[in-house]
């Protein structure tokens, strides 16, 4: 089903391409908001999604992402690989100078993704283990040499991997009690003016920025409003000219979006893809039992949660791979609403109404009227369930102890499968203590066989093979439940030209953005 | 005779429903004239004060009035609009409150107080109304007049309160002066002085004067006629020397006969065989907790207190409020714990008892306490009120019982143990109390202003009680009360006590008749309406 | 008797008392009237009131039936009252008892540690407890009670110190009952009646801070309270005024009327006012 | 002099009690579940060991619990609240931006619900039985009743969204570049909203204060003797009963004032307001161990400061008080 929202972000997009043709004009200050506040501005540093979103107008890395994950050049204005796909050179820009002067080269390239990431980035480390050696050339070419061929290595430039961060202010430093990480300094299009905790951060433009005329804009506000409501409001009185995803609820959506001259946009979160899964305890109890999860998957309504909790916007998952990643197999057998089949299953395995206790995820109160369906659901087959409410610590701590049955939550994608969905099924990846690796506890041999391989297989097509088989075996196992790829809107004045340019949305910088006023 | 200043006529004052009775007064004509004093006389629930409150305009919520007329200067305050009375009251009509504790703000200094009564009819500027109130501190005779006008009340005694309320009324000269008990809660010696200060000041003034009151001695000392009040109609009424020497209505000779201190009963005292009671060099300290920045205060309740009490007899402790003798009726019983000194009971010291080994011995000595109200927990049947001593002593539940029945006989109300306190008057409730004291069976029992909340009537009941059961049961008494005059008709022998020590002690008819310490004179010159045949006897 | 003609001469009072038992009344007979549960999604979402037959107040965002949800909600609502009421007494009644009953030294500590608690603003702690004993019934229970003790302590204080020298206390000491006698039998049933009229009020204020709890998040997601229901829909409050009225609604009308049965309670209660009435 | 001494006094228990508090929320913060770096760990949505790791040991997490005291109670006593982990800025410097915002809601809220309610409550007082009187209760009972937020909530939808007469939420308006006048008027703007709502709880309750203890007061016999004087009605119910019924107000507005910072979270939630009550919960959800413990030390003085200041003001009130009791 499709509701009428759904329709109205088509035409959104459309609206998006048109303007294009127009001439963008400069100046004005554009007014967002920031949910929740960052803890601060650093990438690297702090990978928290706030903080890209902000930040990702100050840093930038080499490269940019399209809305089809195809890279597009930025710090690098070119690059090759070689043929056995294990060496990236970068050629860099020449004219890039740092908010303080300073000029861009090389040596900042090899500290960002040698030294600073590696000391203080997660989701660096992780790449950083297929590569080899980052060497500088000259002054403008980098040369990363991998073990051995990593299929998502070109999409590790956006803000939460691989940004560029001054050399020459970090270097030799205690990065964390640096005095700069109180005035960011980047190369992107807007700088750090001022951050006046609880109300706004306010970026100005970086007048000596290198892409000619750019950026439009005078400078952004990210206002920071902690209560929903008060952000609808913000949008609805024209405090606020732009909603990211995730700041108002999704309750608020359908009016907002009737509102004259509103236009939204579900482009711009290809990269991340959120994914909304519900971890089920592979270890034990009656989660532990391959038809106990079937069951599950048969009992909840998730047409239902789509269309009634996210306006219909997202779309509900085949399987463990969802439709913006790459390799995703499209002739799994569905599981569709069916309480029947899951009453059955349970009779077949004899479940006892033994209680399972379900965590949802702190998020907010889309989330938790989820939880409550999901509940009513799985109750209506007969399955005892008890929700137990935590805070984001509590949730945080309870999945880290593998202290749940059943546990809402959602992951990135990462626009590939070995970023962000093999760290979920991989056995390797069972660590107690993380909310974000394979939580569930499933184990399955073939499976981790299957996804390592993928991940350094070369070229794309022998990938897509092993990908599919391993996409046979998860939609059999059922490992987790898979409930809905999500659907992030933005919702933006239609005369805010140019939001969303790339796949990573309102994370990427609003260079292009124009205001037609 | 002049005309009458106020003339009250065939007034009928409504209680509200639900009350005891329909009327506060009924039917009552009364006339004061200028330059005279009026007593209304009455116990309490006598309406006495009614008729003035009408007079004021200040009848309680409820109470109106259903027929006759007040008449002052040609018009009826009965028919008057509030704003009408409201510029009666201050200026011409006066009024003095019974409380001198709480009849004034205290919030406010003495002086504004008194400027308030020139603000309210807008006499004076600010500052005359402050020298003409000092001028009226002066007059009624307040020491240190300069400081007391800048004085908060709580920084005054009851008596010196007493006076800034006597300044207060008199503030405007008033052609009628209303005084309600002005002098019933103050210390004797006190109540003396405001009786002179009151009198002297309406003789000066010319005012007329009506003076509500309970008690026939403050009657003698200061009217001119008497009018008696009972159950809200008019007994008597006449001149003061007529009522009081030929009463002529039954109840007002009850009511003089009541009185005590009329006789003083023979000693029937005579050398102990070994006394009940030994108390030697008794001491307790009063401190005010000091803290970490702040000293502590001290109040000596008891200095070297030493008597005996014999077995049979009734000791009178007499003394002013703050002279110490509750605090030596609170120690024998142990309810304090003396600092220092013995208290030997029939030669067990109990002074220093402590926990179970006193709780033991507690019952040996019992106590009356003062209020009847207070006396009795409002949520326990009279019958187990009674029966809880021995109850907790070990005596079984049904025994105890029975037992509470046969006092209950005893001291006159049989019949009535599964009542509340609520249901019975000031005097059953005193009755009930002393059964309490009784149940235990003790040696001797504290009588702590046993009688002093009671109508004189009662009071005379309670006090023949007493010695009945006192001869009956042969109990020893030790009998505290500020009344010079109650305690020279029960007991035996007295203590006079102040500032916590002994001033003198003897035979009732020795400290009664001929008294030795100043102190004693003071005290027995200061009863009102004392007769001169008695005290020059 | 006396004191139900006290009671019922006030007419707030005997409103008061007839909305809550119709409260009370609400959740005993939720159970019959609605015998599926309130979670259970029949309906369209956002059906508004009166639009279709059984559905009297509408659904909220997910179908749920808004009146059974209320009912039931009282059945809940009033149970967090009580019994967080009901523990915050076991807990500052003894302790007040104690602290004014022996004074001294044990009143300085007993006091020092009830204004201990009154140091931290209220509503904060309950947070602070709620998030670390994480949200249920239980712990919604032990933080409200855990923050509305001191009151109680203090009133029950500051009785009994006004009581404990009253002449029939001393003449139950007198007589030579204990301590304990004297605290449970002599004193405790007097200082009842500012204790039964504070209770109701507490009662009150439980349900209230329950709702706050809810709002902010932190109320138990098993059972559906009034709270609850507001928190829920806070969110959609501008496109389904009902969802958060109706329940605020019922709060108001049950915070109402228990503060108007505590203000018979305290005239009937209260013999001074009673016989300056008469 | 006296009062030197009383606030001397006062101090040093002050300071005993908040040297409790420290130890005791410092132990029931460790008990809630998680801990800052798993929050900021899962909040980055990735994470490995060496992440936690480092983090841990930044905030000094891997000491054990008594060390970690020591060094925050040592850090305390020489007015270092330690460092914010999720805000990276010094506690001291979070709460110092953030309380202002607090004190001028809470502190508007309260004069403007003690104003109000004493009005209300001695007009209720003076006209007892008649109708108006009884209207005002009946809206202090509904105001008294009716749960804060959600007065907030409706509030916003009909005087911002609606009307749109007052700024919904925050401080002041972003971007408009007051100073001057124009900021101090732009802010009273968008006080208007939160401070009433948050006021009309506590105006409630002291309305109904008021005039309870203005009946009381006016059965005192004091005021028998005001009448007997001839004053009028209207100075005997300002100047005598008024006066006197105060004092139980002023104790429990001192009791009040404290509690309000509670009250606030609330109000600053639905109308983001930067003050420490929304801080405090925020801290509270990402166990931000020093920032909490700063703010429950911060209110607990300011809790302390109001009641000192309410002892000064009832001594100033009460002229029978000298000193201790």
């Amino acid at each position: 089903m499709k509701t009428p929202l759904a329709l109205a972000i088509t035409a959104a997009a459309m609206n998006v391409t048109s303007a294009l043709a127009q001439e963008p004009k400069s100046g004005g200050v554009i007014d967002t908001i920031i949910q929740p506040e960052p803890p601060g501005l650093v990438l690297g540093m702090i990978q928290n999604a706030p903080t890209r979103t902000v930040a990702g107008n100050i840093y930038e890395g080499l490269m940019r992402y399209t809305t089809d994950l195809e890279p597009m050049p930025q710090l690098a204005k070119e690059w090759e690989v070689s043929d056995d796909g294990r060496t990236w050179t970068f050629h860099l820009r020449e004219d890039v100078t740092w908010h303080d002067g300073e000029a861009f080269n090389a040596e900042d390239v090899v500290f960002s993704a040698d030294v600073f990431h590696r000391d203080l980035n997660p989701s660096a480390r992780a790449v950083l283990q297929h590569i080899e050696s980052i060497e500088a050339i000259d002054d403008y070419t980098v040369e990363f040499t991998l073990a051995e061929p990593f299929g998502p290595f070109p999409l590790s430039f956006e803000a939460g991997t691989f940004t560029m961060v001054p050399e020459h202010i970090y270097a030799g430093t205690d990065f964390r009690n640096n005095e700069a990480n109180n005035h960011p300094i980047g190369t992107g299009p807007f700088k750090f003016d001022e951050w006046d905790r609880g109300t706004v951060i306010k970026l100005v433009k970086n007048e000596d920025y290198y892409e000619e005329g750019l950026p439009y804009l005078d400078g952004i506000n990210w206002h920071i409003i902690p209560d929903g409501a008060s952000r609808a409001i913000a949008y609805e009185n024209g405090t606020v000219d732009v909603l990211p995803y995730g700041t108002v609820e999704n309750f608020d959506i359908p009016r907002l979006t009737e509102m004259d001259n509103t236009c939204v946009t579900e482009q711009g979160h290809e990269y991340f893809s959120p994914f909304a899964m519900l971890w089920m305890n592979n270890r034990e109890g009656p989660t532990a039992d391959k038809r106990f999860r079937q069951a599950v998957m048969y009992a909840m309504d998730r047409e239902f949660a789509r269309d009634v909790l996210w306006n219909g916007l997202g779309k509900v998952p085949l399987g463990a791979f969802g439709s913006n990643a790459k390799f995703q197999k499209e002739d799994l057998e569905p599981y569709d609403h069916d309480p029947e089949k899951a009453r059955e299953l349970l009779d077949e395995m004899g479940y006892d109404g033994e209680e399972v206790r379900l965590l949802p995820l702190p998020y907010g109160e889309t989330w938790t009227r989820w939880a409550e369906a999901v509940q009513q659901n799985l109750r209506e087959v007969g399955i005892e369930v008890t929700t137990e409410a935590t805070d984001v610590g509590g949730w945080n701590q309870r999945l880290g102890d593998w202290d749940f049955d059943l546990a809402f939550t959602y992951l990135y994608q990462y626009g590939d499968p070995a970023l962000g969905i093999s760290r979920t099924y991989l056995s390797t990846n069972i660590e107690k203590g993380s909310p974000w690796n394979n939580v569930e506890g499933y184990q399955n041999e073939k499976v981790d066989e299957l996804f390592n391989e993928a991940a350094t297989a070369y070229p794309e097509e022998e990938r897509e093979a092993l990908y599919h088989e391993v996409q046979e075996i998860l939609q059999e196992d059922v490992p987790v439940g898979w409930l809905l790829e999500l659907g992030f809107p933005t919702i933006y004045r239609c005369d805010v030209k140019n939001l969303v340019t790339s796949g990573v949305g309102v994370n990427d910088s609003f260079k292009d953005t124009w205001l037609d006023r | 005779m002049s005309d009458p200043v106020l003339s009250i006529r065939g007034l009928t004052l409504a209680l509200p429903k639900g009350a005891d009775r329909r009327y506060a007064v009924e039917d009552v004509s009364y006339d004061v004239h200028g330059s005279e004093i009026l007593c209304v006389v009455g116990e309490s629930g006598s309406g006495k004060s009614m008729a003035a409150n009408a007079v004021m305009g200040l009848l309680p919520k409820g109470v109106r009035a259903t027929a006759g007329e007040i008449l002052f200067d040609g018009q009826d305050l009965l028919r008057l609009d509030e704003k009408q009375h409201r510029k009666l009251r201050g200026l011409r009509i006066g009024m003095i409150f019974q409380e001198p504790m709480t009849a004034l703000n205290p919030l406010m200094r003495v002086g504004a107080q008194i400027g308030e009564v020139f603000e309210a009819h807008n006499r004076l500027t600010p500052a005359e109304r402050q020298s003409r109130a000092l001028e009226l501190l002066i007059e009624v005779g307040l020491p240190q007049p300069e400081k007391a006008i800048r004085a908060y009340p709580f920084e005054l005694s009851g008596g010196q309160r007493q006076r800034v309320m006597i300044a207060m009324a008199l503030a405007l000269e008033p052609e009628l002066l209303i005084a309600d008990e002005p002098t019933t809660a103050l210390d004797v010696t006190t109540q003396a002085q405001i009786l002179e200060l009151i009198a002297d000041l309406q003789r000066r003034h010319g005012m007329a004067m009506m003076f509500i009151t309970h008690d026939f001695g403050v009657v003698a000392e200061i009217a001119t006629r008497v009018c008696v009040m009972r159950e809200g109609r008019i007994v008597e009424l006449g001149a003061a020397r007529d009522v009081l020497e030929r009463p002529q209505h039954d109840y007002t000779r009850a009511l003089i006969e009541a009185i005590p201190g009329n006789h003083i009963p023979e000693s029937r005292y005579l050398d102990p065989p070994a006394p009940l009671l030994e108390v030697s060099h008794l001491h307790k300290v009063f401190r005010s907790r000091g803290g970490l920045f702040k000293s502590s205060r001290e109040v000596h309740a008891l200095d070297d207190v030493s008597f005996i009490l014999a077995p049979g007899e009734t000791l009178g402790v007499v003394g002013e409020s703050g002279s110490g003798k509750s605090t030596l009726g609170r120690c024998v019983v142990r309810l304090e714990r003396p600092d220092s000194g013995t208290l030997a009971l029939s030669g067990i010291d109990l002074s220093s008892l402590k926990g179970e080994a006193l709780r033991r011995e507690r019952r040996r000595v019992q106590m009356i306490f003062q209020d009847p109200y207070a006396s009795l927990n409002p949520r326990t049947r009279v019958g187990m009120a009674i029966a809880q001593g021995p109850i907790a002593n070990g005596v079984p539940r049904d025994k105890a019982l029975k037992q509470a029945d046969q006092l209950l006989e005893l001291v006159g109300l049989g019949g009535v143990a599964d009542r509340f306190p609520h249901e019975f008057s000031g005097g059953q409730r005193q009755r009930i109390g002393i059964a309490r004291a009784l149940a235990l069976d003790p040696e001797l029992i504290v009588a702590d202003e046993a009688v002093s909340a009671l109508d004189v009537s009662i009071q005379a009941q309670i006090l023949e009680l007493l010695e009945d059961l006192k001869h009956r049961l042969s109990l020893s008494l030790l009998f505290i009360t500020h009344d010079l005059r109650v305690a020279a008709q029960i007991c035996d022998r007295i203590l006079v006590m102040q500032h916590g020590r002994i001033v003198e002690q003897g035979s009732a008819r020795e400290v009664f008749l001929n008294p030795q310490a100043a102190y004693t004179r003071e005290l027995l010159a200061a009863i009102p309406g004392r007769e001169p045949s008695l005290a020059s006897a | 008797m006396n004191f139900l003609a006290r009671f019922a001469q006030n007419r707030g009072a005997l409103i008061g008392l007839i909305i809550l038992m119709s409260i009370i009344l609400m959740a005993i007979l939720a159970p019959l009237i609605f015998p599926e549960s309130p979670w259970r999604m029949v309906q369209r979402p956002f059906l508004p009131p009166l639009e279709q037959e059984g559905f009297l107040l509408g659904t909220d965002t997910m179908g749920r039936n808004v009146a059974s949800g209320l009912m039931h909600g009282a059945w809940v609502s009033l149970l967090i009252g009580l019994v967080s009421t009901t523990v915050a007494l076991a807990i500052g009644v003894p302790l007040g008892a104690i602290a004014g009953y022996y004074g001294g030294l044990i009143d300085d500590a007993l006091m020092r540690f009830t204004e201990f608690f009154q140091t931290i603003p209220n509503f904060a702690l309950a947070i602070v407890l709620v998030a670390i004993m994480q949200p249920s019934v239980t712990s919604i229970v032990l933080a409200i009670a855990l923050v509305s003790w001191p009151p109680v302590a203090r009133l029950v204080r500051a009785e009994f110190m006004s009581l404990r020298h009253r002449e029939y206390v001393e003449a139950a000491r007198l007589v030579g009952q204990g301590d304990l006698t004297i605290i449970l039998r002599q004193i405790l049933p007097n200082t009842l009646s500012p204790i039964i009229v504070l209770a109701s009020l507490m009662v009150a204020t439980a349900i209230l801070l329950e709702s706050a709890l809810s709002f902010l998040g932190l109320g138990d997601p098993n059972v559906m309270s009034w709270g609850y229901m507001i928190g829920a829909a806070r969110t959609v409050i501008r496109q389904a005024w009902w969802l958060s009225f109706f329940p605020g609604v019922a709060i108001l009308l049950t915070v109402l009327s228990l503060n108007l049965v505590g203000e018979g309670l305290d005239d009937a209660l209260n013999p001074k006012l009673a016989r300056e009435r008469q | 002099m006296l009062y030197a001494r009383l606030i001397a006094s006062r101090l040093f228990k002050a300071v005993i009690v908040l040297f409790m508090i420290i130890i005791l929320n410092f132990f029931l913060i460790q008990l809630a579940p998680g801990d800052p770096a798993a929050i900021l760990a899962g909040e980055a949505g990735a994470t490995d060991e060496a992440f936690l790791r480092q983090l841990r040991e930044r905030f000094g997490l891997d000491q054990p619990l008594y060390v970690q005291l020591w060094r925050y109670v040592s850090g305390v006593a020489t007015l270092d609240f330690g460092y914010s982990y999720r805000q990276q800025m010094p506690v001291l410097d979070l709460i110092l931006a953030r309380l202002p915002a607090t004190l001028l809601l809470t502190g508007t809220a309260f004069v403007l619900s003690l104003v109000l309610g004493i009005v209300a409550g001695s007009l209720a007082a003076a006209r007892v039985k008649k109708p108006s009187g009884s209207l005002i209760m009946a809206l202090a009972l509904l105001f008294y009743a009716t749960p804060l937020f959600w007065v907030a909530l409706m509030s916003v939808v009909v005087f911002s969204v609606y009307l749109d007469w007052l700024p919904a939420y925050g401080l002041y308006t972003v971007g408009a570049g007051h100073t001057g006048l124009a900021l101090v008027l732009d802010v009273g703007k968008h006080l208007i909203l939160p401070a009433t709502t948050l006021a009309l709880f506590f105006m409630a309750i002291y309305t109904r204060m008021t005039r309870a203890s203005m009946l009381e007061a006016s059965q005192q016999d004091f005021v028998k003797t005001a009448r007997a004087k001839g004053l009028k009605n209207s100075v005997i119910q300002r100047r005598h009963i008024l006066r006197n019924a105060l004092l139980p107000i002023i104790t429990l507005a001192g009791l009040q004032a404290g509690q309000m910072v509670g009250g606030a979270i609330l109000t600053e939630t639905v109308f983001a307001w930067p003050g420490i009550g929304r801080l405090m919960f925020e801290a509270l959800q990402q166990r931000d161990y020093n920032l909490l413990l700063g703010i429950f030390f911060f209110s607990a003085a300011l809790v302390i400061v109001f009641n000192i200041i309410t002892d000064l003001v009832y001594r100033l009130a009460d002229p029978r008080i000298k000193e201790g009791s």
